[in-house]
């Protein structure tokens, strides 16, 4: 029985490696930019399960009798998991979309002016 | 050749990095999520522990974050700058009633997409999340019809504006709590799991939400022309 | 003072006001943006200056939490410096970049600004992975901005740089992440703190992967093909900003990061990573055809040794100071070259064929920032190299001296040949700056100016301050160099005034004759030699505007090089004597392939020198002075690599091949000093440097083998190799270099004796090499400058047009070739003497079967070019210019007093020997002969016996038998048929080809072919390597995998 | 010794040397002629040939260095004479070996060849410069040996001085250095055959290839001096050799013989011998002469 | 040895009003314009000079026509011509006495006169053979000269068709014995009379190509 979170863990390396697969066996640009996204994604997923706790909820204090004293307020500091991976996630993924929009904006004028989107074509810089 | 030896080394970086999934297992609270946890809300008095931290612990990530979406837009729209050599493929239509649905939706998933950033501090999501639900109104609208009028100009200025109000936020926080993007001493940080509540924090999710809200929709706009011969400004 | 934090938020706040301010207009927005960025400027050097005036450094926290919960900055020294190099660059950039763009948007003044926004923020912050945003938002601007030029390579090298840039950012993400994990926290130092604490498996892996992202961010070796490619294809201006903002700031972000990394297998890694770049990158330039490419190797190279330093830097406070001018060095001339190609537009290095002839401040600042780039001096990278080879030789890091140097010495390989098409003379094709705006140029100027500025800054440190001739002379050519008003001939009254009056200087000012010490001896040889060349100046002209100014600053480097106590001071002339006289080698018509050569070989020499030098730092020694404590194995190493820079310098046999052709195709002016002064300061070298370290201990170090009896052979050896193979040379100036180098052997061997005796024999050998040579090749000079053509067979009969320039010849090769009573043979004879007292028998007979060889050219010398038959072409011709001729008999009479009263120069000799060796070696008997332990000459008997004989004779041609008559030309004796014209008649071509049949076993130059397979292996090596870079996205990022499996392979890992 | 009376005895030395070198020149005629079963020319037929020449009624030159030629030619003998020490001990016949030693010598041979070949050479006649090509290039080769053999005689006698090295040989012939170093002698007499340019060595004149050589357009006066510098050099060389290798003379009868018989060792070859080319003679001078030569040395080295 | 005279042919005549040559060309020297006058210190001078060129007698080593076979043997044992102080040399800068033995082609003539005319005062042209005497067996050849002192003046004819070496040696003798008295004086008839000369040697060299510096 799994103790902890390798399924995460390893959906997100599987993630990882799918994406760069991708990224360096398709010859398709469109398929590539997909791959860093896939990889993206596995990369973002493996973070949040880095603050995942066992049985914990998500880091929201609702409850108002918890805001009452420094006491209770401990008490839900054990309740909750890691809010910090969350918040880099957040940053990350929308690092990842920033990229992304720039690479696929690459991608629409390098079909512009190569009229493929075959990524060897793009290789005449070399040497 | 190259493919079998990409595929080689990818499985052998896969097991390099499954080494790692022991690290990766649950371990408690480090010390400073510890601290997050326990303090937080007061600190902040804002119910969401994710935005305290997006916000205000690591506010400066975010004032990062929102230069990376302002970055990759104006980048996108600088490389899609030149306009030659794509051939225009006019889609088809849309029919009346997906536009006429489109534009009936729009308004409440803005709405929807402002209730999130707006109450970022106290219920799951916030800026970035509400303004990316504010985008999909748009891309909605795009999607309907390629050439649905955008006002460019409140666009713009939403983006510019929302901005600088984080930045000023920032400075506020500089010139009235002592450093840049401090929460204290400039609104009433007021009480716990009310809308006006958690300081400048709100304020800040507001402007990021409009500005990834614009940001997104200019971004849209920016890629559905970029095969258009009008020069955009 | 302002809060550094402003740096970033209004920079921030105005890049997001940016486009709404740009419907005001674009003036608008750019002066917005320009004003920002020259607040930033100004704020980071106010900074600087108030850091460097002792000022705490700010220590900022955002959100109002310390760290580790919030996001703190630090603002010391080295982030203000490198925000004010981030500023500036962005400002002249955005300058430069606003003339060349094809499509304007305001999109693209907010990614410049956002980019600044990006490297300061990433120079700042203290927190992993708020420098994980920082990387992506510069990492995204830079992408962004890499698209800015021709369309199809921008994109093409943009997407390339993108896609490793994104397998980067993974890797780091995922290292930020576990370590986040690992250590509960996100604060650098706080992590550094707790990491050692983390004692789990696969810590090891985590730091692997921010280092191989980090890695790849820098573009390190392998994974530098995207970062080579955007170079190529991305717009110059472009790369220059990028060069001033993102690559610091990564390299710095690299910097912060290795706290992390405790242990030497890290920092071995590392620095092997960086160094591998170092070499591999100018490895691979060097077939590199195209100037943007090549560039964009070198500052991969660049990087690589920065990053090779960093893992050091943490353990030497000279190292960080080395660091930071390498780095500050890098960016001023790396953006400056950048400009200036893209100012240029030339793809090829052929296309740079006398570049910019319309711009006298762009062709010096071209050089300039190619010698800054290449590390010269007075630019700040020598003295960042400088200081990196000392701290790597105080520790135990010595070893990496060795593929440092080696790296340079390649990187000097292309740089030169790139900068050898520049110098080419300006002719069609040449391109000029045009009509360049100046804010165009501005930027170019600034950078050059500044390290030009820094650079005499510190050499004025060195050298004793702004008031030394040295620097004088210096800051005089430099003038000269710059300002285009001034007309040639000024220059050579200028170079002759100055010259002159610090010669009189030194004669009138107490302490007693100069010759006294051989500081002083060499000051007065180098004073002397650039003299007589200014005087003859005011009669040969010059092809090229910039000669004089050259010329002074040469000068005034070998002052400072002769002057300076220290090894450092030393060293600085020697390589700005390099440089400038390579300048001025490449002056000649076609002195640019021959200058290069020179260059390499130089360069090499340099390089060696400064290994022997770094083996004397490693001991702790930096004066010249100090350089006796050495003892062991340490005095021979540095005396061997020391000794065999200057054996390379003075072209001794199998380095000869750079010799003749810079010799002969350097300016006419020229190489009389090349010859005369310039061959004499490796001299120098052996009698100070070399000398001092030889002196007290190599007998006992090295047993049998004396080295100093190696060098003697070397010299030994080069005067027989050179002056055979100057008998077969068809052309004058080519003869008289090999002569030349000969000449300098026998000096080599003189000194190598170590004798009182042998340094009289070489130092006076010194004084006469650069009285005759330089009378020889004065004369050829204005032969050459009369007939046009420098080929034996060409010329011939000239004694009744030029009569003066003949006796010139004459006296010369009397005097070169020891035949007594001139001075000459007083040389020949204190080296034998010497030769003999030491004992070394069989070289005393080789150096004098070279000395009798010397004949064979002589002969050809005098006899091809005025003896024989006068063509008829020639019949016309005209005496040299008087000036020249002054000169040339102010030789003579030297010659001719050193012929009649040797005593004059011996007798300083004698108490410099003397002062040296505490013995004299030579007896000044009644002052009239000279004796030694061997034998006696007395120079004046001698004189008196040859005159009268002389006398006696020709009074017995004139009176006995009948009045003699002169001739006609061509009423010769030939075999009663009438003679041909006198081009089949002179007998000039193949002279001694007899003698080359005999010779011929030992003729076949071994050398040239050894050195050209050196070239063409070498090549071969740059041409195959560079393969690996396929142009190819996808093989780029698979290094990426490859490179990280292989450093786990190696232990990294785990 | 003063001056003056020492600048008389010189010049009646250098009197005698022209005569006797004059007279070796018409002996060796006189026995080329012998041997080829001839009755061959009196003995006194260079006398008369250097009367004639000055007894002619033109003299042409080709300007200034064909002046130079002669003058230093002529110099070139009489200063290397009057630079050795024919008898030592002898102050009348030490001429001014006060003013150099051995090295001194040494060089002024090349005095003479130099300004010969300087004033060759401006006649513009294209066999001067050939010849001087090959004389040069033979030149060079026979000193390698013969500085071997000076190096030799000079490290075994620890000085340059010609007189101390007359002295370290007397006491008998065995203490000659001849025999006490029998490679440098090789060596030395070996190069002596290339020094006095008698067959095989006679490159430079060659008269079936280039008539006389260098001196192809000198006549009268000009020839003369030429003919007395040729005469006086070789009376010099051979008081060197016998001064470095036959123990040098007590008297001047001794002085006599033993040059003659020093000379007499190039004309027999001489006489029995073709020409070599020009190569071939460097090369034999660079081959067993110079093995003896460096042999010689290495013989000295060990022996200190 | 009984002492025969030899035949030997007057020179010719120089047409009338001829005179002693003006000043040369500046680049030919032929030698100079005047003997020795009488006074009686020069006259010993003289004698004691004539003493010496009578017996150091340089042969320019010059072969123009099949009587050079004739010259060879006096180098040899048998006849050995240095016994008498005679010498070949190749160069006429230093020869004396020029040989022309045997026909003389129109072609050759032109050497022959350069020849001569660089050798140095005073010199004398041996005349060898009936060709140069009247052409010999070529006396009606198209090519060859009949009388040589028409072009340059002979002191000596040595007759014979060869003559064989002893022959050759007589004739030696016999210059030998002119020189000696001072009674050779052909180069100083070929100075006083050079236009003379000039004009015949012109007269018969159609293709007259000696450069101007020659004269």
């Amino acid at each position: 029985m799994m103790a902890g979170n390798e399924l995460y863990v390893g959906t997100a390396i599987g993630l990882i490696v799918i994406g760069f697969v991708a990224v360096l066996t398709r010859r398709n640009l469109l398929k590539i930019v997909l791959g860093f996204s896939i990889a993206d994604t596995g990369v973002n997923l493996l973070i949040v399960s880095l603050g995942w706790l066992p049985g914990r909820t998500a880091p929201i204090v609702d409850d108002p009798s918890m805001f009452s004293d420094r006491a209770a307020l401990a008490v839900n500091a054990a309740r909750v998991v890691d809010p910090v991976p969350q918040a880099l996630v957040l940053t990350a993924i929308v690092i990842g979309v920033g990229v992304t929009a720039l690479m696929l904006a690459y991608v629409i004028r390098l079909y512009a002016v190569g009229g493929t989107l075959d990524v060897r074509q793009f290789g005449r810089l070399k040497w | 050749m190259k493919q079998i030896v990409a595929v080689v080394a990818l499985a052998t970086l896969a097991i390099l990095l499954w080494q790692l999934a022991p690290i990766a297992m649950p371990s408690g609270l480090g010390v400073v999520a510890q601290h997050y946890a326990e303090h937080g809300v007061q600190d902040n008095r804002g119910a969401n522990l994710v935005t305290s931290v997006v916000v205000n612990y690591r506010g400066f990530d975010t004032l990062g974050e929102v230069t990376v979406l302002f970055l990759s837009v104006s980048g996108a729209a600088f490389v899609l700058r030149r306009r030659t050599g794509l051939e225009v493929h006019e889609p088809r239509r849309a029919s009346e009633i997906v536009r006429t649905g489109a534009r009936l939706l729009f308004a409440p998933i803005v709405l929807f997409g402002t209730y999130i950033f707006v109450h970022g501090h106290l219920t799951p999501g916030g800026g970035f999340q509400g303004g990316a639900v504010v985008a999909s109104g748009v891309l909605l609208l795009l999607l309907a019809n390629k050439d649905h009028p955008l006002p460019h100009g409140f666009l713009s200025w939403t983006e510019s504006l929302s901005g600088l109000g984080f930045v000023a936020a920032g400075l506020a926080g500089l010139w009235a709590g002592g450093s840049f993007l401090a929460n204290r001493g400039i609104l009433p940080l007021g009480t716990w799991n009310q809308l006006f509540s958690a300081g400048v924090i709100p304020v800040i999710y507001t402007f990021v939400g409009l500005k990834v809200g614009s940001e997104l929709a200019t971004l849209l706009d920016v890629m559905m022309h970029a095969a258009d011969e009008e020069v955009h400004q | 003072m302002v809060n550094p934090i402003l740096l970033i938020a209004v920079s921030l706040g105005v890049a997001f006001l940016l486009p709404v301010v740009d419907r005001l207009g674009r003036g608008v927005s750019r002066t917005v943006h320009l004003l920002t960025l020259a607040f930033g400027m100004l704020v980071s050097f106010r900074w600087l200056a108030a850091l460097a005036a002792g000022a705490q450094p700010a220590r900022i926290i955002t959100g109002g939490w310390p760290p580790p919960l919030g996001i703190n900055l630090f603002f010391g020294p080295l982030e203000a410096a490198l925000a004010a190099l981030a500023f500036t660059t962005a400002l002249v950039a955005a300058l430069y970049l606003a003339h060349h763009e094809q499509v304007p948007t305001v999109k693209s003044l907010v990614i410049q600004l956002v980019l600044v926004v990006g490297a300061v923020g990433l120079i700042m912050t203290r927190d992993l992975f708020n420098t994980f945003v920082f990387l992506e938002i510069t990492g995204i601007g830079t992408y962004a901005i890499l698209s800015f030029g021709r369309e199809r390579e921008s994109l093409e090298s943009g997407f390339k740089y993108m896609a490793l840039g994104s397998v980067a950012s993974i890797f780091i993400l995922l290292g930020v992440a576990f370590l986040y994990k690992l250590t509960g926290t996100l604060n650098l130092d706080d992590m550094a703190g707790r990491l050692p604490a983390v004692a789990v498996a696969g810590v090891g892996t985590v730091l692997l992967l921010l280092l191989v992202g980090l890695m790849a961010e820098l573009k390190l070796f392998p994974l530098n093909g995207p970062a080579i490619d955007i170079y190529d294809g991305g717009e110059p201006g472009v790369m220059a900003l990028l060069v001033g903002t993102t690559v610091n700031a990564v390299l710095f972000t690299f910097f912060k990061v290795l706290s992390l990394y405790r242990g030497d297998a890290w920092a071995l890694a590392v620095s092997t990573v960086g160094m591998v770049t170092f070499v591999v990158a100018n490895l691979l330039a060097i077939r590199q055809t195209r100037v943007r490419r090549m560039l964009g190797y070198s500052s991969s190279a660049q990087l690589g040794l920065l990053v090779f330093l960093l893992p050091f830097v943490r353990g030497e406070v000279v190292l960080m100071s080395a660091m930071a001018l390498l780095l500050l060095n890098h960016t001023l001339a790396k953006a400056g070259l950048l400009w200036l190609a893209g100012l240029h537009g030339g793809e090829r290095l052929e296309d740079w064929r006398g570049a910019f002839p319309d711009s006298v401040a762009l062709r010096v600042s071209l050089g300039a920032l190619i010698l800054a780039m290449v590390g010269m001096p007075p630019f700040p990278g020598f003295w960042g190299k400088w200081q990196a080879l000392v701290g790597l030789a105080r520790s135990d890091a010595w070893p990496w001296i060795v593929p440092l140097l080696v790296g340079s010495l390649l990187e000097l390989v292309y740089y030169f040949g790139w900068y050898r098409h520049i110098l080419e003379p300006a002719g069609e094709g040449s391109r000029g700056a045009g009509r360049a705006a100046f804010a165009e140029v501005a930027g170019i100027l600034l950078f050059a100016g500044t390290a030009l500025a820094l650079g005499v800054r510190m050499t004025a440190g060195i050298w004793g301050g702004p008031a030394s001739p040295a620097l004088l002379l210096g800051l005089v050519g430099l003038v000269l160099l710059l300002v285009r008003a001034i007309p040639v001939k000024a220059g050579a009254a200028v170079s002759l005034a100055a010259t002159a009056w610090i010669l009189v200087r030194m004669f009138l000012s107490g302490g007693g004759c100069p010759l006294w010490n051989v500081q002083g001896f060499f000051v007065v040889v180098t004073l002397g030699g650039a003299l007589v060349i200014s005087l003859a100046g005011l009669g040969l002209p010059v092809e090229r505007r910039s000669f004089w100014g050259l010329f002074l600053i040469l000068v005034g480097s070998i002052l400072g090089l002769i002057t300076s106590p220290s090894l450092l001071g030393f060293f600085v002339g020697w390589e700005l004597m390099t440089w400038s006289s390579y300048l001025l080698v490449s002056q000649g018509r076609k002195g640019t392939r021959p200058g290069f050569l020179y260059m390499l070989f130089s360069g090499a020499a340099g390089f060696l020198i400064l290994g022997g030098l770094m083996v004397a730092e490693g001991a702790g020694v930096d004066a010249i002075g100090g350089l006796v404590q050495l003892g062991g194995g340490a005095a021979l190493a540095a005396w061997t690599l020391v000794a065999a820079g200057f054996a390379v310098k003075v072209a001794s046999l199998g380095v000869h091949i750079w010799a003749p052709d810079a010799y002969a195709e350097s300016p006419d002016l020229f190489t009389p000093f090349l010859s005369g002064v310039i061959s004499k300061i490796p001299i120098f070298g052996l009698a100070v440097v070399a000398a001092r370290i030889a002196a007290p201990s190599l007998h006992t170090v090295a047993g049998a083998l004396e080295p100093v009896h190696v060098l003697a052979w070397v010299g030994g050896l080069t005067a027989f190799g050179m002056t055979l193979l100057a008998v077969f040379q068809e052309d004058a100036k080519r003869l008289l270099a090999y002569s030349s180098v000969g000449q300098v052997g026998y000096i080599v061997a003189a000194l190598a004796i170590m004798s009182p005796l042998g340094w009289t024999a070489g130092l006076w050998h010194v004084v006469n090499h650069l009285l005759f040579k330089g009378l020889l090749f004065l004369a050829v000079a204005g032969v050459v400058y009369r007939t046009g053509t420098r080929r034996f067979a060409d010329m011939g009969g000239l004694i009744t047009r030029m009569p003066v320039s003949f006796v010139s010849v004459l006296i010369g090769i009397i005097a070169l070739s020891g035949v007594p009573p001139l001075s000459g043979f007083a040389g020949k004879w204190l080296l034998y003497e010497a030769l003999m007292e030491r004992g070394w028998l069989l070289l005393t007979a080789a150096l004098m079967f070279a000395s009798v060889i010397a004949f064979l050219y002589c002969f050809r010398l005098i006899h091809s070019i005025f003896l024989g038959q006068l063509k008829p072409e020639h019949r016309e011709l005209r005496e040299a210019p008087p000036a020249l001729l002054a000169a040339q008999v102010l030789l003579m009479a030297g010659i001719m007093v050193l012929s009649v009263w040797p005593q004059a120069l011996l007798d300083p000799l004698q108490r410099l020997v003397g002062a040296t060796f505490g013995a004299a070696g030579l007896e000044l008997e009644g002052a009239l002969t000279l004796t030694t332990s061997f034998g006696y000459f007395n120079a004046v008997a001698i004189m008196t016996l040859v005159a009268v004989l002389f006398v006696v004779l020709l009074a017995f041609l004139l009176f006995a038998g009948p009045r003699s008559k002169k001739i006609r030309q061509l009423d010769i004796v030939y075999a009663a048929e009438v003679p041909p014209p006198p081009e089949e008649l002179h007998y000039a071509w193949a002279f001694f080809k007899p003698y080359e049949r005999a010779f011929a076993p030992i003729l076949r130059s071994a050398a040239t072919a050894f050195w050209k397979g050196v070239g063409e292996v070498t090549g071969a090596l740059g041409e195959a390597g560079r393969r690996i870079y396929t142009g190819d996205a996808q093989t780029y990022m698979l290094y990426a995998m490859l490179f990280i499996l292989v450093l786990a392979g190696l232990g990294l890992a785990g | 010794m003063p001056l003056l009376p020492k600048i008389l005895w010189s010049l009646v030395g250098v009197l005698g040397a022209l005569a006797y070198g004059l007279a070796i020149g018409g002996i060796i005629r006189k026995v080329m002629a012998r041997i080829q079963g001839r009755i061959g020319p009196p003995v006194w037929q260079p006398y008369l040939d250097l009367g004639k020449n000055l007894s002619l009624r033109t003299a042409t030159h080709h300007g200034v260095m064909s002046f130079i030629a002669p003058i230093f030619r002529a110099g070139g003998g009489i200063g290397l004479y009057l630079l050795i020490p024919v008898v030592v001990g002898v102050p009348a016949l030490e001429n001014f070996s006060f003013s150099g030693d051995l090295l001194m010598a040494m060089y002024f041979m090349f005095f003479g060849s130099l300004g010969m070949a300087l004033g060759a050479a401006e006649a513009g006649h294209p066999h001067s410069p050939i010849g001087i090509s090959r004389g040069l290039s033979q030149m060079t080769a026979y000193e390698l040996p013969f500085a071997l053999a000076v190096v030799a005689l000079v490290a075994q006698t620890g000085s340059f001085s010609i007189h101390e090295i007359v002295a370290a040989q007397q006491g008998g012939w065995l203490h000659w250095n001849l025999i006490q170093n029998p490679l440098a002698a090789v060596a030395a007499f070996l190069a002596f055959l290339g020094m006095n340019m008698y067959a095989p060595f006679n490159i430079v004149g060659a008269p079936q290839e280039i008539p006389v050589g260098p001196p192809t357009e000198f006549n009268s006066q000009f020839l003369s001096l030429l003919m007395v510098g040729r005469a006086t050099f070789a009376v010099a060389k051979m008081v060197l050799y016998m001064d470095l290798f036959l123990g040098g003379a007590t008297s001047l009868p001794e002085a006599f013989v033993k040059t003659f018989l020093i000379y007499f060792w190039s004309v027999f070859v001489g006489a029995v011998f073709p020409r070599f080319r020009t190569e071939q003679a460097i090369r034999f001078f660079l081959g067993w002469p110079t093995v003896a030569g460096v042999a010689g040395v290495l013989l000295v080295m060990l022996n200190r | 040895m009984e002492k025969r005279k030899l035949p030997v042919l007057p020179v010719a005549a120089p047409p009338e009003g001829s005179r002693p040559h003006a000043p040369l060309g500046e680049g030919c020297f032929l030698g100079e314009e005047e003997l020795p006058k009488a006074p009686a210190l020069k006259e010993a001078l003289a004698t004691i000079k004539n003493w010496f060129r009578a017996q150091s007698l340089w042969v320019m080593a010059y072969g123009t026509g099949c009587g050079a076979i004739e010259l060879r043997p006096l180098t040899t044992a048998r006849f050995d011509m240095e016994r008498f102080g005679m010498a070949m040399r190749p160069t006429p800068r230093q020869s004396n006495v020029l040989i022309v033995s045997g026909y003389l082609a129109t072609k050759s003539l032109k050497r022959v006169i350069r020849a001569y005319e660089q050798m140095p005062s005073p010199k004398w042209i041996v005349g060898l053979g009936s060709c140069t005497i009247n052409g010999g067996m070529y006396w009606d050849s198209y090519n060859t000269i009949n009388r040589l002192d028409l072009y340059l003046p002979v002191d000596v004819y040595i007759a014979g068709c060869m003559p064989r070496p002893e022959a050759l040696i007589e004739g030696f003798k016999y210059l030998m014995e002119r020189v000696k008295k001072g009674e050779a004086n052909g180069w100083h008839h070929y100075l006083e009379n050079l236009d003379w000369y000039k004009a015949n040697q012109k007269k018969l060299i159609t293709d007259w190509n000696l450069p101007d510096y020659n004269w």
